[in-house]
């Protein structure tokens, strides 16, 4: 199958995952979807007819481990990329690692670090959009449909703050208020005595939470309220990997949430959705195939599969042959301007911004109905674009 | 919402955080307290009570209620049982020197975790609560059980209290805990009380969590918070003072809850950590110790 | 020289609780001499030097050592000052090597003439063991030893602070009657050198050592005076000796 | 005690550092970039063991020497142009200003109660971090920027990027620092630790003034983490609230145990092995952790002072 | 009643006890003498399974316990003073004695008895007893002993530390113990206090029994002080 290539030498890529600590249920999920998408790729014929091997490596969620997995992934196992990563302090406490190793290094991490340029050539986020885009983009709906006082609680963390710095000035642009701002520490596994700081006027509670305890925030949250409460709309993040016919989630019916992937297969589902589905190996529920009780990330995790097929795209058009040509496969990378909705990128078409890159998408608002949600809004790539200033291009390879 | 109610809130939450936490610090606080062991597992003990309450409550499906009551019992005694074998190989053979059991139980702490991580999986798991009944206040709403959980374990300290305080047992764990060479002279099977003390301990851990996990969900990383809080809290409270454990447990739980009513919440969590570090440094003793050791 | 008052105590009180456990104690011991503290079990005696070498805190009165008013000063420095304390409860460092023990006292004792070298602080390590009788166990661990010994470690390591005046609790405690003869003979040695304050409940050791003898009861001076004054005392022989 | 004792220490540990710098010749490139982690994180353990192994003190905070070493140094080198041999230093005395103000605190406390005293000031430290999150973004941190990869340094042009002269750095750190100690716990005071450590009423008592010991053990131990600290953020250019955090605080002490607490060289062997442990079983199973877990207990159970410890005990009883 | 043959106890690589033997019969009272760290503790240690004999054997009324685990010695009826009292300290007076009844279940008369022999303890049952003087503890050990309602009794050095009248006192409960039928080992550094007691005497050095002999033959003949523990 690999016939045309003049070495059968495969392509090493570096999966730096979250095997173990508080990423791991991600982690998991992220695992399936490469080896899923890797699969498809090699019975294709691999990237430039050498076939992909997957190196995995775990990081713990920690950032120091997260560099030193880079590390070994460039000096040891000598891959031509690494990708994978979604906490944003993982990827923060590694990209210098990979900049300075030289190694191309593709996030799927939501975070704004990429975006915002504070990192540095070598990190991609194509696969999945970042969060200033994703605020930006939710707004509009918000302050239309459910109330303009908006009270926000985020975690006071790394991926909170991306919300915290982007929702209040989209909000306001769409000449609502942020009312309220709770920042939760990334310790807490108890949510309750936080609950009163929500002013009573408050139009929309504005969730985000991520980590184990987010099922007993939202549970919390039912127990505070009963059935008189502000309307709710919340980040995915909060009940991703969580099943939401558990009895104590009845509250949230009604809410609204934003997905990247809609979990559920919806009735104009695409034939990418059912194809990339089928290959992971998820049902229509979001689920497992095997374990019904096992429930996917989904609403994040095909950001590794468009991640993948990037690079394979990239690499082909640079003719990526060996790690010598690294700087033309990142020059590839940054000369792509979109992505067209397809097998390689079910979620959706997307825009790339070769500058600070970034990948920019549509989003999802869905409604939970009795125990699933239905994609009530979706928004247009436009919705979540804004004035980007970094430019990595100008630093040298 | 008005600061009366906040409060009463914060007050809530504060008791049912101290309930469990000192139903947990208890265990560490007998293990430490007899065998001199800073058990670095205790809260391993803590997280498999949990997901061993997942097992069984997912295993006995009919009703919320029965499958949570058989866990209550189930779980704990496995658990026990855990503790007892892993004392029995491990710290045992160590001849309980202080400084090889942190290594030990560190070591122990790695293997209860990542196999649960192998087994159970890495995602949080809720255990339906056995009864749902909301108690609507006029400013807010409130969990029926959590104030079961609160009375659940006051049950259990009081009978705690009885064990240690008016039993032969009672004497016996504290006789041990000064000199185990003389203890042996008069007849006390150290080697016997210190296993049943290691599993004793592990098991009013897993009680803790049984309880709790209706609430907070089983996860395999659930363990550190209850770890670090519970040493704060033997010590604060006094070594061996099992009034001073309550007295400190209830601080640690109102504390920050009562304070971020004025501050932010990392802001309140410094400050009240900050307080209850500055009550050893004055007090090192504890609260309610009787000399420094 | 004999006349000099190396240290004194004015109404020192100690309480615990309720107990009274030593009570107004007007006391003082000049230099050079041997001086007994004797007293019932429970009297106070411990407890009336842990105040002298500041271990514990008095709850009223004053200690003067060498004319200086010493009642606020920290342990470490008095010791520094020269009272040097050996416990009643063996206190050595069980998992260090004999010689190591020693060598701290000696280390110690050097602070006072800083630029020591580490063979100086050895030799005055070896001397004080060499009185003792157990310089050939340097290398021991001195929590190995039979308590005999250990008694005897603590001993030398008050020597080699090489005080001016040596507090000795209940050293002979778990001698046996051939250590006792030595020990004797040390004390006589030590105490041309330095003062020395005996704690005993071994009457021959005490009469066969002691210039003068003071008797606390129930945390008081019962009587204080010559061996010969205090064997024949009757309040001293109820209180204490038992038949006398 | 003895001259040729002296000089069998001194030449040990003038072969490991040796061997240290010869093996940066044959090491593959990962085991090269491995190493010169290890060995600040070695520097780190062997502060930490200054206070643990020698004194007896254990601390369940010391990650909060290592992040104001780590954020003393990070932040200057990003929001300042003080350079970074400024920032260093900022760091190291960070690092020992901290540690002065904790000890004279904590001190006041001994046993299981300084143990919880220190985690507990650990944790607001942490906490700290994440609050002003607005100049530290907290947990996720911050990059060094690119002024900070190069300077000039005495008429040198240095460049943090060079694997070669990191490696170098490293190996200086760790020379230094195991020479420092070395000396200490040699010397008189290390002695008076090792008393304090055994019995402390009783070294009072024998006139030494041991809450200043403490404090000078403990404000010698946070210099050292701190200068680990400041020398981890400048040369890998990441500084994040998690170094700060009580599983930072916990590596080291194990690394310290493992290796054997007061030993010298224990901590340095602890973190190699540690670090070799878990990178190895986790290129075999997800629960590389359980391989660890296992490893400590029979560890533990054979080598019950750590491997040093033990070997100290058994065979060579001359080891510092 | 109680017969030791042949005990070696090793403390790591040094031999402590070397061929220890001794007996013991009811009713008497049998003094050990010798040098500091001769071995007499080790040996009372040994006999109550604290110390682990390499090689030998002790038998109570014929049935070895020197195989027994440690806790199951006290409870066949041997009571131990151990050396510097070692009570727990942190227990009030009341309690470390109720250790003592707990070991054999002994009844209340036990209690009695051992508090009428130590009237100044009946005094201070609630206090704790770390806080005792030096002398108090001795008592409060003694009696210990004693509640376990032993028939074989060790006390190593019962009278250190104590006042003469004390001594007294306690030389009078040995006395009285041994009237009562007990059999008892003692430890004692003080040769006088040796002379009024025992019934007979064993020199220990090295590790080993270097004689036995009647009481009265020490008395008869001073020198063998000297001979076995060099005391003129
Ligand atoms: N920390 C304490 N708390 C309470 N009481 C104490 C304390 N220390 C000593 N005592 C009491 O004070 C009294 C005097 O004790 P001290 O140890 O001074 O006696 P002593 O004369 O040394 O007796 P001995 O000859 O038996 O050693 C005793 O009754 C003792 O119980
Ligand atoms: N735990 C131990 N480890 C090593 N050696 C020991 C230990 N215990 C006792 N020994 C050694 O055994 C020997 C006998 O000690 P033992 O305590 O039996 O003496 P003893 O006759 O009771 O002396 P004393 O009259 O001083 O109490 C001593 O030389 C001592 O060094
Ligand atoms: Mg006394
Ligand atoms: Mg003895």
């Amino acid at each position: 199958r690999y016939a045309q290539a003049q070495t059968s030498e495969p392509i090493k890529l570096g999966f730096e995952c979250h095997r173990t600590g508080i990423g791991a249920s991600y982690g998991r999920w992220y695992e399936r979807v490469a080896n899923a998408a890797v699969k498809i790729i090699n019975d294709e014929g691999g990237i430039n007819g050498r076939p992909v091997q997957l190196i995995v490596e775990d990081d713990g969620t920690d950032p120091k481990r997260g560099a030193e997995v880079v590390e070994k992934f460039a000096t040891q196992h000598k891959v031509d990329a690494v990708f994978g990563t979604l906490f944003s302090h993982v990827v923060v406490g590694a990209a210098p690692r990979a900049g300075e190793l030289k190694m191309p290094y593709l996030v799927v991490s939501e975070g704004t670090h990429v975006s915002s340029g504070s990192l540095n050539r070598y990190c991609f986020q194509p696969g999945i959009t970042d969060v200033r885009s994703q605020v930006t983009s939710m707004a509009p709906w918000i302050t239309k449909n459910l109330g303009k006082k908006v009270t926000m609680i985020f975690p006071d963390y790394a991926f909170g703050y991306d919300h915290r710095d982007n929702l209040p000035p989209a909000i306001k642009a769409q000449g609502g208020q942020v009312v309220e701002m709770i920042a939760v520490p990334p310790t807490e596994t108890s949510f309750t005595r936080y609950l009163p700081r929500i002013p009573t006027d408050t139009d929309v509670l504005y969730h985000i939470m991520v980590g184990p305890a987010v099922l007993t925030f939202v549970t919390e949250l039912g127990q505070f309220y009963g059935s008189q409460r502000p309307a709710i709309f919340g980040f995915i993040d909060s009940v991703e990997a969580v099943n939401l016919a558990t009895p104590q989630l009845g509250f949230l019916d009604g809410t609204y949430f934003w997905e990247g992937m809609p979990r559920y297969a919806q009735k104009d589902q695409s034939q990418w959705d059912k194809l990339y589905r089928a290959a992971v190996g998820v049902d229509d529920n979001g689920a497992s195939k095997a374990d019904p009780k096992d429930i996917s990330t989904y609403a994040h995790m095909y950001g590794v599969w468009e991640t993948l097929f990037t690079i394979k795209q990239a690499m082909q058009s640079a003719g990526y042959a060996g790690p010598k040509d690294k700087a033309k496969f990142i020059e590839a990378l940054e000369a792509i301007e979109k992505f067209d909705e397809g097998r390689d990128h079910p979620q959706g078409d997307k825009i790339f911004n070769g500058k600070n890159h970034q990948a920019y998408g549509h989003q999802n608002i869905s409604k939970v109905n009795g125990a699933r949600m239905d994609v009530v809004h979706r928004t247009s790539i436009e919705d979540g674009m804004y004035e980007v200033k970094a430019d990595y291009t100008k630093m040298s390879l | 919402m008005a600061f009366g109610p906040f409060l009463l809130l914060a007050t809530l939450e504060g008791l049912l955080q101290a309930a469990v936490l000192t139903l947990t610090a208890l265990g560490l606080s007998l293990v430490f307290g007899v065998m001199r062991v800073v058990n670095v597992a205790h809260g391993e003990f803590y997280m498999l009570g949990a997901v061993f309450a997942w097992w069984v409550a997912s295993m006995f499906g009919m009703h919320p209620a029965v499958g949570f009551f058989v866990a209550l019992i189930v779980s704990p005694i496995i658990v026990g049982a855990i503790a007892f074998a892993s004392e029995r190989l491990i710290l045992k053979r160590l001849n309980y020197d202080p400084e090889s059991t942190i290594v030990a139980t560190i070591g122990m702490l790695y293997i209860i975790q990542q196999t649960t991580l192998l087994t159970y999986g890495p995602d949080a798991r809720p255990v339906p609560a056995p009864f749902y009944y909301r108690i609507q206040l006029p400013w807010f709403g409130y969990s029926g059980y959590n104030l079961f959980v609160i009375v659940a374990a006051i049950v259990m300290l009081v009978a705690v209290w009885f064990v240690l305080s008016r039993t032969r047992l009672g004497l016996i764990m504290r006789a041990t805990q000064f000199d185990r060479e003389t203890a042996q002279a008069f007849g006390i099977p150290i080697e016997r009380v210190y296993a049943f003390v290691f599993a004793a301990g592990a098991m009013l851990a897993a009680i803790a969590a049984v309880l709790i996990v209706p609430i907070r969900q089983a996860h395999y990383l659930m363990g550190l918070d209850p770890l670090l809080l519970s040493f704060i809290v033997v010590i604060l409270g006094g070594l061996g003072s099992l009034r001073g454990t309550v007295v400190a447990a209830l601080l640690i739980g109102l504390s920050d809850g009562i304070i971020s009513v004025f501050f932010s919440p990392t802001l309140a969590k410094m400050i009240s950590t900050l307080l209850v570090a500055l009550v050893l440094v004055f007090k090192p003793e504890g609260l309610f110790g009787a000399k420094a050791r | 020289m004999a006349s000099v008052t190396l240290l004194r105590t004015k109404g020192l009180s100690r309480q615990f609780g309720g107990l009274k456990a030593v009570n107004d104690v007007n006391f003082a011991i000049r230099e050079g001499e041997i001086r007994a503290l004797i007293g019932p079990n429970g009297a106070g005696k411990t407890t009336f030097v842990s105040l002298l070498s500041g271990r514990i805190a008095p709850s009223a009165g004053s200690i003067e050592f060498l004319g200086n008013d010493i009642t606020a000063r920290p342990a470490h420095k008095r010791v520094r000052d020269g009272i040097a304390y050996t416990f009643q409860i063996t206190s050595i460092y069980p998992m260090l090597s004999v010689f190591d023990n020693v060598a701290l006292s000696a280390q110690s004792a050097l602070q006072r003439s800083p630029g020591a070298k580490p063979a100086v602080i050895a030799a005055k390590a070896k001397e004080a063991l060499e009185h003792v009788g157990l310089s050939d166990r340097l290398r021991d661990r001195a929590g190995t030893m039979s308590y005999g010994h250990q008694r005897l470690l603590e001993v030398a390591m008050g020597l080699a602070l090489e005080p001016k005046l040596l507090i000795l609790d209940e050293p002979t405690q778990g001698l046996s009657d051939g250590e006792i003869e030595n020990f004797c003979r040390l004390v006589k040695e030590i105490s041309r050198s330095a003062t020395v304050l005996l704690i005993e409940h071994n009457m021959p050791v005490v009469m066969k050592l002691a210039d003068t003898i003071t008797v606390l009861n129930h945390g008081e001076i019962l009587a204080e005076g010559s061996p010969e004054n205090i064997r024949a005392n009757a309040a001293v022989q109820a209180a204490y000796l038992g038949t006398g | 005690m003895t001259a040729s004792r002296t000089m069998r220490v001194i030449a040990l540990h003038v072969a490991v550092l040796a061997a240290l710098f010869l093996v940066q010749f044959v090491l593959p490139d990962y085991h090269y970039l491995a190493m010169t982690r290890v060995m600040v994180l070695a520097i780190y353990a062997m502060g930490y063991n200054m206070l643990f192994g020698y004194t007896g003190l254990l601390s369940l905070g010391h990650a909060m020497f290592f992040a104001a070493g780590l954020y003393g140094a990070g932040m200057t080198a990003y929001y300042t142009d003080l350079g970074v041999p400024l920032a260093f230093l900022i760091g190291i005395c960070c690092g020992a200003l901290l540690s002065l103000i904790i000890g004279l605190v904590a001190l006041r406390t001994t046993g299981v109660a300084f143990m919880i005293v220190t985690m507990m000031f650990g944790q607001v430290a942490y906490l700290t971090i994440t609050y002003f999150t607005d100049y530290t973004r907290g947990e996720e941190g911050l990059t060094m920027p690119a002024s900070a990869r190069n300077f000039d340094f005495l008429g040198l042009h240095v460049d943090l990027t060079n694997a070669v002269l990191r490696y170098n750095l490293a190996l200086a750190l760790l020379a230094i620092t195991l020479f420092v100690i070395l000396i200490l716990v040699r010397g008189p005071m290390g002695r008076v630790l090792i008393a304090i450590r055994e019995n402390e009423p009783r070294t009072l008592m024998l006139g030494f003034d041991t809450f200043r010991t403490k404090l000078g053990a403990l404000v010698v131990s946070g210099t050292i983490s701190a200068m680990a600290g400041a020398a981890y953020g400048l040369l890998f250019a990441y500084i994040g609230a998690s170094f700060a955090s009580i599983q930072y605080s916990i590596e080291a002490l194990l690394f310290t145990l493992l290796g054997g607490a007061g030993t010298v060289l224990g901590p340095l062997l602890g973190s190699i092995l540690m670090f070799y442990m878990i990178d190895i079983a986790s290129e075999y199973t997800a629960a590389y952790l359980l391989v660890t877990g296992v490893a400590l207990v029979l560890l533990v159970l054979f080598f019950p002072k750590g491997i040093l410890g033990t070997i100290r005990e058994r065979w060579l009883p001359w080891l510092p | 009643m109680l017969e030791i043959s042949d005990l070696d106890v090793y403390h790591g690589s040094s031999q402590t006890l070397k061929g220890m033997s001794l007996t013991l019969g009811k009713g008497e009272v049998l003094c050990l003498l010798g040098r500091n760290g001769a071995g007499k503790t080790t040996t009372l240690r040994a006999i109550m399974g604290l110390a682990r004999a390499q090689r030998g054997s002790v038998r109570l009324d014929g049935a070895e316990i020197s195989t027994l685990p440690a806790h199951e010695v006290p409870r066949r009826g041997i009571g131990y003073v151990p050396q510097g009292r070692r009570l727990f300290s942190e227990l009030t007076v009341r309690e470390n004695l109720e250790i003592g009844l707990m070991t054999r279940r002994s009844p209340r008369r036990v209690l009695d008895e051992a508090l009428a022999l130590f009237p100044r303890l009946q005094e201070r049952l609630g206090q704790v007893s770390g806080t005792l003087s030096g002398g108090e503890q001795q008592m409060l050990a003694t009696a210990r002993a004693l509640c376990i309602d032993p028939s074989v009794i060790l006390l190593d050095e019962p009278t250190e530390g104590l006042m003469p009248s004390m001594i007294a006192t306690i030389r009078d409960v040995i006395v009285t113990l041994r009237d009562h039928g007990k059999a008892i080992v003692l430890v004692e550094q003080r040769v006088e206090a040796v002379l009024s007691v025992a019934d007979r005497v064993c020199f220990v050095e090295n590790g080993r029994a270097q004689a036995t002999m009647p009481v009265q033959d020490l008395r008869d003949d001073p020198s063998l002080l000297s001979r076995y523990v060099g005391v003129g």
